[in-house]
């Protein structure tokens, strides 16, 4: 039986491979689960993009401040040693290589590392990007956190994006419920698959060629 | 003497004509000017361009104007999302005219504006749909669009405190917009929690200078 | 005899011209003479392009701080409702519009407003420009003060500049110990003689066509 | 644990190779990161190109650099003045190449490297000698002059108070080019007059955020 992760556990795999002392942006849903995997000691320190270093997760029975939200306008705190400032040096932050890693959400990601991520094409809806293109381009490491499959069970990591792209060639890993998979110059490369999958599964539930380097220490 | 303050939300919106741009500070409810956008839906300017990350939340401040069919055109990045329905509808609708900037795109084009620049080259978008008739540039190795400056005609913006020089601070992720609004629009008007003595803020610790600031109304309504 | 203004005399005709409530950056030199001119209660704003607003004269006796100091490092003071800014945030300032005058020193003015006030062109020296030509396209209105002629009696007002350019067309106003000068769409238009000059001897001091339109208060 | 704080300004200034690309802070005294300039001379890296408003003052600093022959290219918007004779007499022999960058373009070149944008336009020396051999271009009826980012492999700083993050304050004028050049720097080392623990920093003022910031050494010497 295939032992998917749950959305915890690829938070958790997502925040495991983020060292000490690491500058993270968190995206908006799976993403931002990470937060609960890392302890103070840890000093990741976390960016929001609407103007936070150092945030946190609000603790239990803690006040929320409407003045003091995360990128989802969700109440969060902020951890000591955090800053504040405005939206042109949150994105100097972003946009300007000063984060080690953000971690996204994504609809597809391609073999060469394209992400589509902020909209689903023609739907008469307004298209919503936020800061998504911002951090595609900027951070040092992109890493996206997706189900590996929609929910009409076509794979979302695909030879190339059939959705409007986030940014061109940005992704280097990919976690999902079923692998990690990093993106390389020949294209997808898994490096830790859930226990009770097969390659062949893997392989069947993607939409590009998968190459197989595991990791031991994730096996 | 300078006294930048005036005595009433109404004197505050006075003056913005139908057609104006108009910028408007808020991520979410944080740094939302909700009583200046109130009082602009009573003083009835319309045809307005407005400048926001999101499209207002609920049925009121931004919403409200949209809902009132008071806004042409919303440039944003963020407009949808939990509550903002009336933004939703009316684009359903063909009533409003949509704009999407990237976040850090549309933080910079304020700044250029407010700085006197004349554009700037940013990575970001680069080979997206949102680059889409922009011009393009490859700088050092690496594709950039060009982006003009987005000036503005009036701001909406909420701070915390302010001095009748109208140095300004904000509260904590209320910042976000708030000072780049306010360097970009030919008129600035804040609406801020509290007012304090000229010389009570710390020199080193104003966000906002007044020099950006052109009227400022103290309004400690419903918001945070 | 020509009663010339005293380099005082010039400063108080500028800051006499500026209007209480007036957000002004004051050059190097003659300009920043200005300052003694107003009292507080004229709420002149004073930037200065090394991150402040609010800048006042050192009071006398009062110590010198060696981190607060004006655009030519002399220490100097700050006025209640002062603030300090970095460079970027300075000058944005400046360029953006944000200043109602500038008061520069120059070596030349031309007739369609273009200053000369950075270099003496070739001279094997090391050219040191500052924040003139950032002030030069950006203030709302750009004053010059200077002394109608060179040292050795060559006009400052000129047809056209013969030394390098710190910007084109940007010059509005010019005081020198002579007369007051605006620079118009028709060339330079005086505004104020000084007593004991007749139109013939200013005429003669100056490099391109006078126009007098003199103004009752200043005569 | 994140801790920036370095125990000598030997260590402060080690790696700094020949070669390198310096932003160096200060406007005349104020900010002027003297120990690290005079730390940097004794590490005895050369052929550097340094980023400064000025050329430093008298003998110490950046002129005791200049004066070793260590510095190949000056970039500054101003390195006359009293006391820069140090500057004056290598231009003159021919001992140092001066690149000059009017000052508003100066830190937003930097600002612009720190943001990671491709470069702007500006209306700043439009017109002039120092637009010679540049793009320009004519936005909404005025000449504007393209900029470049100007990129640091290392910055020196002057601040008034760290923590072991790299939160940073600065004093009144003394910030100047400070936070402009922690962005723009691959590695950003500052001199703090004190150091504080973390936290005790008021979030709303902290100037510079500690994620541009790499190094910290304590060095209250001769400088206020």
């Amino acid at each position: 039986m295939i032992e998917k992760r749950s959305r915890s556990e690829m938070a958790r795999a997502v925040a495991r491979d983020i060292p000490s002392g690491s500058y993270v942006n968190l995206g908006i849903g799976l993403p931002v689960l990470a937060l609960e995997h890392w302890t103070p000691a840890d000093d990741v320190v976390v960016h929001s993009e609407n103007g936070i270093l150092g945030m946190r997760a609000l603790a239990p029975g803690e006040e929320p401040d409407p003045n003091l939200t995360n990128a989802a306008k969700a109440p969060v705190g902020m951890v000591p040693g955090g800053s504040f400032f405005h939206h042109a040096d949150s994105f100097a932050m972003m946009r300007g290589g000063h984060l080690d890693y953000c971690v996204l959400g994504a609809y597809q990601v391609s073999a060469s590392g394209d992400l589509a991520n902020w909209s689903l094409g023609d739907t008469g809806r307004a298209d919503a990007v936020g800061g998504a293109m911002d951090l595609a381009v900027g951070a040092k490491r992109v890493h996206v956190v997706m189900e590996h499959l929609t929910k009409d069970e076509r794979p979302r990591l695909v030879a190339q994006c059939s959705l409007p792209l986030t940014g061109a060639g940005v992704v280097n890993r990919v976690y999902t419920d079923l692998a990690t998979v990093d993106v390389t110059m020949n294209g997808f490369v898994v490096r830790e698959m859930v226990p009770g999958l097969t390659r062949a599964q893997l392989q069947d539930r993607t939409g590009a060629p998968l190459c197989f380097e595991l990791e031991e220490k994730h096996v | 003497m300078i006294n930048k303050f005036v005595e009433s939300i109404e004197r505050a919106v006075a003056g913005i004509a139908d057609g104006s741009t108009v910028l408007v500070s808020g991520f979410g409810v944080a740094g939302q000017p909700v009583e200046l956008l109130e009082a602009l839906a009573e003083q009835g300017a319309a045809e307005l361009t407005v400048v926001c990350n999101n499209s207002g939340t609920g049925e009121d401040g931004l919403a409200r104007l949209i809902k009132l069919g008071r806004v042409r055109k919303l440039i944003a990045s963020y407009p949808s999302g939990t509550g903002s329905h009336v933004f939703a509808e009316a684009f359903a609708a063909g009533r409003i005219e949509y704009e999407c900037v990237p976040q850090g795109t549309l933080a910079e084009r304020l700044r250029a504006a407010g700085a006197g620049l004349g554009g700037f080259f940013t990575p970001t978008g680069y080979g997206t749909a949102l680059a889409d008739g922009k011009e393009t540039r490859v700088i050092d190795g690496r594709g950039h669009v060009f982006e003009a400056p987005l000036h503005g005609d009036f701001a909406l913006v909420k701070a915390e405190n302010a001095d009748r020089w109208g140095n300004l601070t904000y509260r904590k992720t209320g910042r976000n917009f708030g000072p780049l609004m306010c360097m970009a629009a030919a008129t600035a008007i804040v609406q801020a929690d509290r007012s304090c003595e000229l010389g009570a803020m710390d020199p080193e610790s104003v966000v906002t200078p007044g020099i950006f600031v052109q009227r400022v109304v103290v309004a400690n309504g419903r918001t945070a």
